[in-house]
């Protein structure tokens, strides 16, 4: 039985050119880009490119890229690195209800430490609004924190627009690009980013690779200590292989560009008109535009999101309920409930993430499963029960 | 985290699910906020347990959990059901991830709860 | 020019077998392993038989291992993690001047916010005394962290002497086991430690995985924070292909066994007998018995490292001055001048670190180069010319 | 860091490297501790470099600069060559990693030493 991978925004599949660029690496270059020799100078030469591909589609410098161990190392030196740099300077920091917990966990911790941290909300689409940001900046505030794109409902927050309130009040201002890198336009300058964080998983690079964009000036502390590597940022033994991989990941991502985000816009909305036909009580999750080409999440009442996932399973398809992260967690969706969702709702949301190798074909054969997956859950729903006997009362 | 073969079984094919109307006894534990629901249903006749059907809205283990202590109090005197734990359930399913665990803890709720609706019915 | 590759201290070359294992798991194995589904499922069942097979060669419980980015985090974990979980205890560390920067760093952190650090010195040899690290215990002492053999000279340190003491004082203790990891026995019971740090791509696994060993029991705390991962201990979506292929290249490592030490320590002891009988004014530095099997530390009078490195990469041979972390820097070895070695003579420090696709034949080359370039770069050195002449006045 | 071409050919194959028994000036710069010594020597007929020689002791960039210098400073008026600075010896070597970039001042000073010791024998 073929399967039908959607979930993407969790994790994707390595891409072919990728898994060679990774070999022809491991093969013949193993090198320590520290040292001065043949081997080493080479992996320092594919290290480099990886950077200046990187710059390039972030519109910056190569020494402003600080490759790291993937999303979550990324956010924790934006977030502890330019709180503790600029401690003297105040204890404050802004960010959103909605942010993933790789953001939100680091902003805990410095909340033990004494700091102040702003979570500011969002409308009922998932969207944060400029306002609040600017009506939340203190005298104290040192650094905002806002996701590009959400990864559980795909909601695209307005950063150029935050970005130019942040650079009038003269705040470091980070996001979070993890889901959106590679699909969406990230030049630093346009967004008016000073930090940025990517990962390499999310885009059919290899796991365990991430970056940093680290916007020149930046006051920023590492959270590690060791070598010289990444401008001491990131020290340890550069994953030379893993950055070539994910270098000709974002490479090949950029080649592509808007077409394949139109097609998998065309997927998405195929499914979600089929569901709405053949589903009863759904419920759409996120902003309607604004979103992310290839979420769809959705609310399926009167069901739990596990036993969907655990049933579509059956059927060979693979999707999540909320994020991937928190599917080991039994609390529901932390950014469902910020859109309003309450929990007896949010415990039925579905997501499905489209990536490049999804067809027309998975989405039909989507919608012939889901329909009978729901149906026959909402047969063993005692709440499904009491809905169709108030119906018939 | 991963459910055991025996929790697949019984989540994809759910023993003695649906609704019994003329139940002797019905146990409604867990709330739609926690995203778990369980009505347990139970014929009772000379105090053994000779039917037991459940409804349940939840995760694969809420399911499956449901779905096994309907079929261990099956021909159980109540006496006998009353001493079926969670731990009991969770081992015959051998055995749920930690934290699926009060999943199993719901469905000794709703037997402990069915049987205690059958005593009130009946007067005790 | 076949390249002969004499720095397996700084990194090795991924073999073969784990190639395939990497090949096999981005093929076919990409889920996340916190997802419910088939994929996710088959990832989680792959990260945890490495995890079993970690266990085993560490004589542990797998619920003990935290797999992590690399030797440096790994090190910055135990460091830094023992360090602010006991703050209340008190703020004293041990650990000596000849430990690896990814060690000395965090402790010049930790310095900084107020901690004693006490740095033992070591002997000629580069060995720690076991009763330095009693005398040095004080009521405050939270953490000794001592490396199992050094990167630089590969002295072996008394571990298990020291785990004992460290017990007897109940005080947690670290071995930065980086270098020995598949080479030394690492039991942890038998070592006496209750963390110990390992890192991949020093054993022919893929760069950018490591792991450290926590002891049940053990107070610490994340350096990042986010998902469940690794009991929230070192959070972000688990590099599986990256485990798997640790994991991999530590099984083969156990089954080889002492036998490949022993291959390594003819080449090693063929090479020193042939530079000392070709090449006057050397000096051996290490352990001459209590040292890494493929570890070979060699001054070289009147002459500079770097330019006897850049002169034998022109044969094709690739070794190192110091260790390769601290070549972009220009400071004299850290360890070396711990064992008392002046800058005027450390200077002139070469290593050479052997690893499996070594050969007698790769020795024959290097005896047959390296006395050429030393004699070369000699004839232009104004110090060797004025020994010259003080010789024959 | 990676070198240049230019510095690993100057560094293979150093140009007028050896000791000048007949110096008009020798500059002597560096020292052991840092890993690096540089002697410098220049042969001067009516105020012009004629010649010039060196013998270094250091990393791939302490040979290479001083490689450089002496062959920048041959046929050179003396006043021209101490406007030689260290900038531009890097410069004509294709540059040097930042942190390599004391050797070319190394290579400016051990000039500039050369020239006044032979000033100084002059009795200038
Ligand atoms: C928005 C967002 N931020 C951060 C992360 C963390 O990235 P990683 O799992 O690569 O550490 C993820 C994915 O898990 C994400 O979706
Ligand atoms: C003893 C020791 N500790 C720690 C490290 C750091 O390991 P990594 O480079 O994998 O981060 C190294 C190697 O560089 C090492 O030799």
């Amino acid at each position: 039985m073929g399967r039908i991978y959607l979930d993407n925004n969790a994790t994707t599949p390595v891409r072919p050119e990728v898994a060679e660029a990774l070999a022809r690496m491991l093969k013949g270059c193993y090198g320590n880009p520290a040292t001065l020799y043949c081997i080493g100078q080479e992996a320092h030469v594919e290290l480099e490119h990886a950077r200046d591909v990187m710059a390039k589609i972030l519109g910056c410098n190569r020494e402003e890229i600080i490759f790291t161990s993937g999303g979550t190392e990324s956010d924790n030196i934006a977030v502890l690195g330019v709180a503790r740099a600029n401690r003297k300077k105040g204890n404050h920091i802004i960010t959103t209800k909605i942010e993933h917990h790789a953001i939100l966990n680091p902003c805990k911790a410095l909340e033990k430490e004494g700091w102040q941290v702003t979570y500011l909300p969002v409308d009922e689409y998932g969207m944060v609004n400029p306002e609040d940001v600017e009506r939340s900046i203190t005298s104290g505030t040192v650094l905002i924190s806002i996701m590009h794109a959400n990864n559980e409902v795909g909601t695209i927050q307005p950063i150029a627009e935050i970005g130019r309130i942040a650079k009038a009040h003269k705040i470091t201002f980070h996001t979070d690009a993890v889901q959106s890198f590679g699909k969406l336009s990230v030049n630093v300058d346009e967004l008016g980013v000073d930090l940025l964080s990517a990962s390499s998983h999310k885009i059919y690079g290899p796991k365990g690779v991430g970056l940093l964009y680290v916007r020149k000036g930046t006051k920023i502390l590492p959270i590690m200590f060791g070598g010289h590597q990444e401008r001491s940022l990131r020290p340890g033994t550069e994953n030379v292989p893993g950055i070539v991989g994910f270098g000709k990941a974002a490479e090949l991502m950029a080649a592509e560009g808007p077409a394949e985000e139109a097609r998998l816009l065309k997927l998405r909305e195929r499914l979600w008109e089929g569901i709405k036909a053949n589903v009863p009580h759904v419920k759409l999750n996120g902003h309607p535009t604004m979103r992310l080409a290839g979420t769809l999440n959705v609310i399926f009442e009167y069901v739990e999101g596990e036993s969907i996932i655990l049933s579509l399973d059956e059927h060979g398809i693979c999707a999540a309920s909320g994020s991937a992260c928190t599917s080991d967690s039994l609390e529901p969706s932390h950014v469902l409930a910020a859109m309003g969702v309450p929990p007896e709702k949010s415990h039925g949301a579905l997501r499905m993430s489209f990536g490049r190798e999804n067809t027309e074909e998975d989405v039909d054969k989507v919608l012939e499963a889901l329909p009978k997956v729901v149906e026959k859950l909402r047969s063993f729903s005692p709440i499904y029960k009491d809905f169709l006997k108030q119906q018939t009362a | 985290m991963a459910y055991s073969e025996k929790v697949m079984d019984h989540f994809r094919n759910p023993r003695n699910v649906g609704e019994m109307k003329d139940a002797d006894g019905v146990g409604k534990v867990g709330n739609p906020v926690c995203g778990d629901i369980m009505e347990l249903y139970i014929k009772v006749k000379d105090e053994t347990i000779v039917d037991a059907k459940f409804q349940t809205l939840g995760c694969g283990a809420a399911i499956a959990t449901s779905s096994m202590v309907t079929e261990m109090v099956k021909g159980q005197k109540l006496e006998d059901a009353l001493k079926i734990s969670n731990s009991m359930v969770a081992e015959a399913l051998g055995g749920l991830p930690s934290q699926k665990m009060h999943c199993s803890v719901l469905a000794e709720e709703a037997l402990q709860s069915a049987i205690s609706d059958y005593r009130k019915k009946k007067g005790e």
